[in-house]
């Protein structure tokens, strides 16, 4: 059964220095609030491992937080490209951030080779492109039967994963709805999960296109209400379109950006 | 006739390009919009696929992006990312993929991950792959739209993030893509396609008041001009008009 | 877009003498209708693809429709044995019945494999078991990040995958909900499909639980009201456990079993 | 007391071993009764998983078959066929395996495939493998419950349906099973477990009013016994009169 934390004590607990995190979401259910509170307890070093690293993963880039990022689109989805993450690429601001390049696919296979148990995945991908020869751990493999090569990619195995979601009960048993996303494969990889969730219930009542993640295969779950401002919870909020227009101009500029982490981010009172 | 923007033209001749009953994987951004006019004006049935996990998505709005709930909300089935990939993309259910790109090659090929200097120190870092890599190589065709410029156009893609046809014949099949790669390229200035034999994009329509030097000017190769090269319909005020009130729906929501 | 056809219609058209044919469900909504059309249609050397074939296999083999068995579990679910399975096995009646066995993981992954348009799949199964001594196509693959071995089975490609489901509306998407097994890869592992549906709908209500299958990623949908009957469909009708206990004593027989072929399904009007 | 059957004590013994707030990977017929027993009684957090893709059943009748509706109806979660096995039981992540068989030996391997004959031309032709060997490779620890006796105890199965511990020690780590294997066979006359040292079934507990005699009468090997044999309780008339609950819902719905 997962234990019911607040969010505070769950990011102190299962999110250390140097670990390798995943916070998924696909624009649906970011967990910004969590990164937020991973920000302020000052972690160092961390590996972020995400398909689609956005604004969160951009204000932890820009703080300082992370060393190394395992992804395959890194962008503020529906405005444009992540400055600071650009600024860290191209000039090592604040730390110099390494990169590990994949698809789409390939990161989705390798979070469900994860959760399968495996250590690596088979799909058809990445042929012809740039991506193995920057990207070591994109191999071939040749299918028994046919012969034919397929690409091969390893595993992920974060050591903890950090998702948002609809609410849960009071054993810990998860739901998600709407856009779901990779999110059941990177809590299923991960050796430990922390779930942010709007609220707790007595009873989860079902809802269409529901993901169930049982209580038993979650580390712990923290009430956040809003933990996914500014992206949205289907059934509980809706984007805030203007922030993320906002963070543009914010987040061009260095001092624009350092001011308004101490602002909203370092000051603000730890949530729940 | 009301008066139209280059880019309203560009995505009116790219929503036309999409054809009714058919399946079409849709990048964000201009691709969305155009999918979305189509879907809105000649192809009601034009089965939308969000690489979010949505299936036959029928916003009445703009996305904001892939991931908008809106999808979700009107979509026929909301699978898992890792099912979009694997059930729906890879085995080549999809007919059409739709595609932007940062840079483009005579041969199709796309970058959208770094430009200048070299990979890990690049001079401008982009976005990344996202799904454009399986989307180019598995769905039945792609269609790119993108603006027509030196700077788009090259010569030789910085960085070959998903493939076109590759260095020209054959290239496809030996790598085992089993799609049939960018037949089209849509842009501000016309249409360009891959000539059968050669794979080579080649400029085959002209928008109404464009050029074939001013193509020439924008392109960083030395572009082939099909000897059939026609002149396209500007957008009728129908088209304008639906894709007005799609953009004024995505600021809406801003 | 699926075709709306009848069941008679849709057997004729899409099921052929010699074809690979996996009519698929986990006790629940098993198409004993659509394998009933299949008997009367006097369809020969099929072979038949399913995880646990149940009562409509044994019915199919001992009409002398079938060739070949590619399965993980024969058995009448909850009661015992399924006798002219084992009458086919043991003393070739009707015909010869030549197997392909393996284990419900393969059998799943198999399915997984040729929905995903990859040639095989990979798990870690079947290891230390006699099923790879009598089944050639289970083998071996090696990691080719840690050189860990695992065991890779061929991909699964049916000619046609039969399921039933509780309904669709008039573009053919289909909704199916309850224990839902591994009806959608068959489906999409197959090159064409047919379903049978309790209703055709205006418009389907979502429902909690539920997988939809858009209508154009499959061929046709019939309406045959009851089409699961003696297994269930959850929300339409219940088990007819009676049938199941009874189906112990009908098929021990030869004659007995004939007789009941005769009366109820050979003589039984084509539904819908 | 309740005068009860061996069946009865059986399956009590078999719920006994069943510990609170753990998963278990529940096989048909007598499992899917011994574990609902459990959950019934000293395990209300007892976690069912059955293959059918219900992960946290609490069905309040005996299920008629691993795919009963009421299955679904009462679990935390229903999956795909395909996810249950690769992302529940593949990883190890359920501690235990419930399993019955039509044949086991010394080193608790299984048979369920053929018995007699060879495999192409058997005596009798068993429903097969199911889900049983992946179970028995990657469950935590693996409970057996069977009738014992001459059919079912056997020198040497005909068939490897499910590994137990293959010939002996170290052989699972050689196989590369990562689950710990048939700890526990509970038969109709007591309990064996594996030693530990030499992996072989090992007689550690007789129901009351069996003897060491009759198990030995009922085992196609020399069966070991162990230096600390024990008696064990008989059921209490709380299970016995929870068990006989249980099976008049199974009659009910029949």
């Amino acid at each position: 059964m997962a234990k019911l934390v607040s969010l505070a004590d769950g990011v102190a607990e299962l999110v250390r220095d140097g670990d390798v995190v995943a916070m998924e979401g696909f624009t649906h259910l970011i967990p910004f609030a969590a990164g937020h509170e991973i920000i302020r307890q000052r972690r160092r070093d961390l590996t972020l491992v995400r398909m689609t690293p956005d604004v969160i993963y951009d204000q932890l880039i820009g703080a300082g937080c992370v060393g190394r990022l395992v992804f395959s689109w890194g962008g503020n989805p529906g405005v444009g490209s992540l400055h600071r993450f650009r600024d860290a690429v191209q000039n090592s601001w604040p730390v110099p951030l390494e990169l590990e390049e994949h698809s789409h696919a390939g990161m989705a296979n390798r979070y469900v080779a994860g959760a399968s148990g495996l250590p690596f995945a088979v799909l058809r991908g990445y042929t012809g492109t740039d991506l193995p020869r920057h990207t070591p751990n994109i191999r071939t493999i040749d299918c028994p039967f046919t012969g034919e090569t397929l690409t091969a990619v390893p595993a992920l195995r974060p050591d903890v994963t950090v998702v948002h979601a609809q609410r849960a009960d009071r054993a810990g048993n998860v739901q998600i709805w709407g856009i779901t996303g990779v999110q059941k494969e990177a809590v299923l990889a991960a050796r430990r999960s922390l779930v942010t969730v709007e609220e707790i219930v007595d009873r989860l009542e079902p809802v269409p296109g529901q993901v169930v993640l049982p209580g038993w295969a979650v580390t712990a779950v923290a009430p956040v209400p809003g933990g996914s401002h500014p992206s949205y919870t289907q059934g509980y909020s809706v984007r805030d379109n203007d922030f993320y227009l906002a963070w543009d101009a914010i987040s061009r500029d260095r001092d624009s950006f350092k001011q308004w982490l101490d602002r909203h981010v370092r000051k603000a009172e730890a949530q729940a | 006739m009301t008066d139209y923007t280059a880019d309203e033209m560009m995505t009116v001749a790219a929503a036309r390009q999409l054809r009714d009953d058919t399946a079409c994987f849709v990048g964000i951004g201009l691709p969305s919009t155009a999918a979305n006019l189509a879907r809105a004006t000649h192809a009601p049935n034009l089965v939308l696929v969000y690489e979010s996990g949505c299936l036959g998505a029928k916003p009445d709005r703009l996305p904001l992006s892939i991931g908008d709930g809106i999808l979700a909300d009107t979509a026929d089935a909301v699978v898992s990312v890792p099912e979009v990939f694997n059930y729906w993309l890879q085995p080549g259910r999809i007919d059409v993929g739709f595609l932007g790109a940062a840079q483009l090659d005579r041969y199709g090929n796309i970058n959208t991950t770094v430009v200048g200097g070299d990979y890990t120190d690049p001079r401008v870092r982009l976005p990344g792959a996202g799904g454009a890599p399986e989307i180019a190589a598995s769905c039945g065709e792609v269609v790119v739209i993108v603006r027509q410029s030196l700077r788009t156009f090259v010569e030789r893609v910085d960085f070959v993030t998903s493939v076109g046809y590759g260095s020209g014949p054959g290239d496809r099949a030996r790598l085992g893509l089993r799609g049939g790669g960018p037949r089209t390229v849509i842009t501000d200035l016309g249409v360009l396609e891959a000539d059968p034999r050669t794979c080579e994009l080649t400029l085959t329509r002209l928008h109404p008041g464009g050029t074939v030097e001013q193509a020439r000017a924008a392109t960083g190769w030395p572009l082939a001009v099909s000897d059939d090269l026609s002149t396209g319909e500007p957008p009728t005020d129908d088209e304008l008009a639906v894709l007005r009130a799609l953009e004024a729906t995505k600021k809406a929501v801003r």
